[in-house]
């Protein structure tokens, strides 16, 4: 246990000493939004419909935007080879840094998202709820994401496939998370998408440090 | 300069069987064997891209030879990973220092990787490795700060901390000056005479007495 | 049985063996095209609601379940490879993306032209099947993306086994997730995939042409395993003998 | 002939779909076969590189 503290700790350290890049994924998801508005000028009826799709996209955006240096740091100055020939399991490593990556880019992105969802129209209890169903969400991003990116570090340039590899595996929780909104919205109970989000926040969690270390150990070799 | 004396517990003999690896249609090295008693150092040379780095990183069981296995203490490593990682130092080329933490930071993160179990080594531990590296008026600088020569000492420095009996070093010399060189040569030595085992990469010679050293060549 | 298996293994084995079986692979995937096409497009009555235009299921459906059954075995053989390190396992793996990919492609395009009849629109994004089919074309073309992209291709087999696990963890996920999107739209729609309620006469067709596309699959796997393991063999023995004696296919 | 052209009408979708099929699986079937004939080149080039 000690060892995910020490990795936890090292990894926020870290990301405070660079103060300035822990803003890009919260500005990012703004501007998103914003240009959402701004392209479709629509009237409010219609945007609040919109509303959910639209911050969860611009959250699952800036998710995938600052997934790549969840692990290319560790990768170039050869300290995920120190951590992987490590007597400790990879696997509570990559745990330790998917949730480093949620506290640095999925929190703060779901802590300022109902602002934005009241600014779309949303009502008040609607943009708890769009809180909830981030809070739920953003933290199976960061884990589904980890996969890709493991599989993707060693490669030079390996943004665009990353993508390509990550955003199918997103699908199903912009699917649930927007639909638990559109139902709120709609005056019916959301009880049952919303336990869903739940159990795709425990398998994420309970798999993707398995896979992303095998990732990991491949990358490296 | 006192180093504690006692031999390393579990040193165990650590040898390697015809390793081949391919590169791009054509064999990097084949048929690669020897052995490693505990007390001795294999100095590998070789030519540029003649395959050492490859090797040393098969040794630590981070890469998978095509053919050949490696054996320490009677098993192949990939039966025993866990109790040979918790043997096993190393230090590569990229030598795994965070630029933005601390000297005293990247130590006692490299401790809890090794040790994990047991809690932080004990400040007076690192204290001491940073005076028999030279490096303890630098405890609170950030690595980005130190020269190549003070980085490479500080990667070294795991190597005493952890207290493995198994040390692989990649070019341990480079960027070091005469003070710093002389001070990795007794680091090695005291642990050759403490049973323990290295197998070390480097252009330059290294002043280690002869008997305990073998050599290996690859070009 | 596990000594078949493990002689199988060894390559020269395989290669023989697959030589071997490859005609008459052949004659029968064609036989079968040809009654199944005829069945499918002569035999079978025309529908009494979609008319002709149900025709296009003898393609589109055989196609929709091969891409199903080509990812699930090649994550399965993926697994074998990654746990045992078997390497045929790993080149049957590799040699499944792409035939499973153009399977998917197929799926996609016939399903999207028999909605234009069927329901006015080229794109149904109500109809879950479709939606699925085309994300599992995405997964496909991640799997060949990552393979292509790392240099070390024995890495890369590694890289692209956890993928397809990941995968084959996600697209029933995926699926169900999309149905749920789609109930939610209009109620469950009549989906013209269902399980073949239909007419016998019309069912057979469909089974022959399935069989059809499943030996058609084979007999692509195997041509592409031996291209591999001629490659990767090139150095040794019995693919010198192969080349020099006989220097066919 | 022509009535089984026609399809009732549908003619133009169906053979359009069966169309594509049909070239995407001639075209896995003969992708292998040139890949193979590809590699006996390679392959005997490199064995008489060997020999001399």
């Amino acid at each position: 246990m000690n060892i995910f503290i020490t990795i936890l700790k090292r990894d926020l350290l870290l990301a405070i000493r660079h103060r300035a890049e822990l803003l890009n994924p919260m500005l990012f998801f703004v501007l998103v939004i914003v240009l959402f508005q701004l392209g479709m000028r629509a009237k409010p009826a219609v945007l609040v419909t919109l509303a959910p799709a639209i911050v969860w996209i611009a959250a699952l955006l800036s998710a995938l935007l600052s997934l790549d240096h969840m692990f290319r740091s560790d990768m170039e100055d050869g300290a995920l080879e120190q951590m992987i020939i490590s007597t400790q399991p990879t696997s509570l490593l990559v745990l330790a840094k998917i949730l480093a990556h949620w506290i640095i880019t999925g929190l703060p992105v779901t802590l300022i998202a109902p602002i934005l969802g009241l600014m779309l129209g949303l009502t008040g209890d609607a943009s708890l709820i769009l809180f909830f169903t981030l809070l739920i969400g953003t933290p199976i991003l960061s884990a589904i994401g980890s996969i890709g990116v493991a599989l993707t570090v060693g490669l030079r340039r390996g943004s665009v496939l990353l993508s390509i590899l990550v955003l199918p595996l997103y699908v199903p929780v912009l699917i649930f998370a927007s639909q638990t909104v559109n139902t709120f919205m709609a005056g019916y109970p959301i009880f049952a998408s919303l336990s869903v989000l739940m159990a795709m926040l425990v398998l994420s969690l309970s798999l993707s440090p398995w896979a992303s270390s095998a990732a990991l150990r491949m990358s490296v070799s | 300069m006192e180093i504690e004396s006692q031999p390393y517990s579990q040193a165990a003999r650590l040898g390697a069987e015809n390793l081949c690896v391919e590169k791009q249609d054509r064999w990097l090295f084949q048929n690669i064997t020897f052995q490693l008693e505990p007390g001795e150092m294999l100095h590998l040379r070789g030519t540029n891209g003649s395959g050492k780095t490859t090797l040393l990183r098969i040794v630590c069981g981070l890469t998978n030879a095509d053919q050949g296995e490696i054996n320490w203490a009677g098993k192949s490593i990939k039966q025993q990973r866990d109790e040979y990682h918790s043997q096993l130092s190393y230090v590569g080329h990229s030598d795994g220092i965070k630029q933005d933490l601390s000297v005293t930071e990247n130590l006692k993160v490299a401790a809890v990787l090794a040790r994990g179990k047991q809690q932080t080594p004990k400040p007076i531990d690192i204290d001491q490795t940073l005076r028999d590296m030279g490096l303890n008026k630098k405890k609170d600088t950030f690595a980005h700060d130190l020269s190549a020569g003070q980085r490479r000492r500080l990667a070294l420095a795991r190597c005493l901390l952890n207290d493995t009996s198994i040390w692989i070093l990649d070019e341990p010399l480079t960027a070091l000056d005469k003070h710093g060189v002389e001070i990795v040569e007794n680091m090695i030595s005291a642990h050759l005479h403490r049973n323990g085992m290295a197998i070390v990469t480097s252009h330059q010679e290294l002043t280690i007495n002869k008997d305990r050293c073998k050599d290996l060549d690859l070009s | 049985m596990y000594r078949w298996f493990h002689q199988l293994g060894s390559p020269p084995t395989f290669y023989k063996w697959s030589g071997q079986w490859l005609p008459w692979l052949t004659f029968v995937c064609i036989t079968l095209f040809v009654v199944g096409l005829y069945g499918g497009l002569v035999y079978a009555p025309a529908d009494y609601l979609q008319k002709d235009s149900f025709r296009i299921i003898y393609v589109h459906v055989p196609a929709a379940w091969m891409s199903m059954f080509v990812y699930v075995v090649m994550a399965f053989s993926g697994a074998i490879a990654l746990i045992w390190h078997i390497k045929l396992s790993e080149i049957m793996m590799l040699s499944s993306a792409s035939i499973g990919a153009s399977f998917t492609f197929i799926a996609l395009i016939t399903g999207s032209i028999w909605g234009k009849p069927t329901w006015g629109t080229w794109w149904e994004w109500g109809d879950a099947r479709l939606l699925s089919e085309l994300l599992l074309l995405f997964l496909y073309i991640g799997i060949i993306g990552l393979y292509s992209a790392i240099e070390d291709k024995r890495k890369a087999a590694e890289a692209v086994s956890i993928l397809a696990l990941v995968g084959i963890v996600n697209i029933p996920i995926i699926h169900y997730s999309v149905i749920f999107l789609n109930t939610l739209h209009q109620g469950p729609t009549v989906s013209k995939f269902d399980s073949p309620s239909i007419e016998t006469s019309m069912l057979i067709p469909l089974l022959i042409m399935a069989l059809a596309f499943k030996l058609f699959y084979i007999i692509v796997l195997l041509m592409r395993s031996r291209n591999e393991l001629l490659w990767r063999e090139r150095r040794s023995q019995w693919v010198r003998n192969i080349i020099k004696g006989t220097g066919n296919v | 002939m022509y009535e089984f052209l026609h399809m009732g009408g549908y003619g133009g979708y169906i053979w359009s779909a069966y169309g594509i099929t049909a070239i995407v699986l001639t075209l896995s079937i003969v992708l292998p076969i040139i890949q193979s004939r590809k590699n006996h080149k390679r392959i005997e080039h490199m064995l008489e590189q060997e020999q001399d």
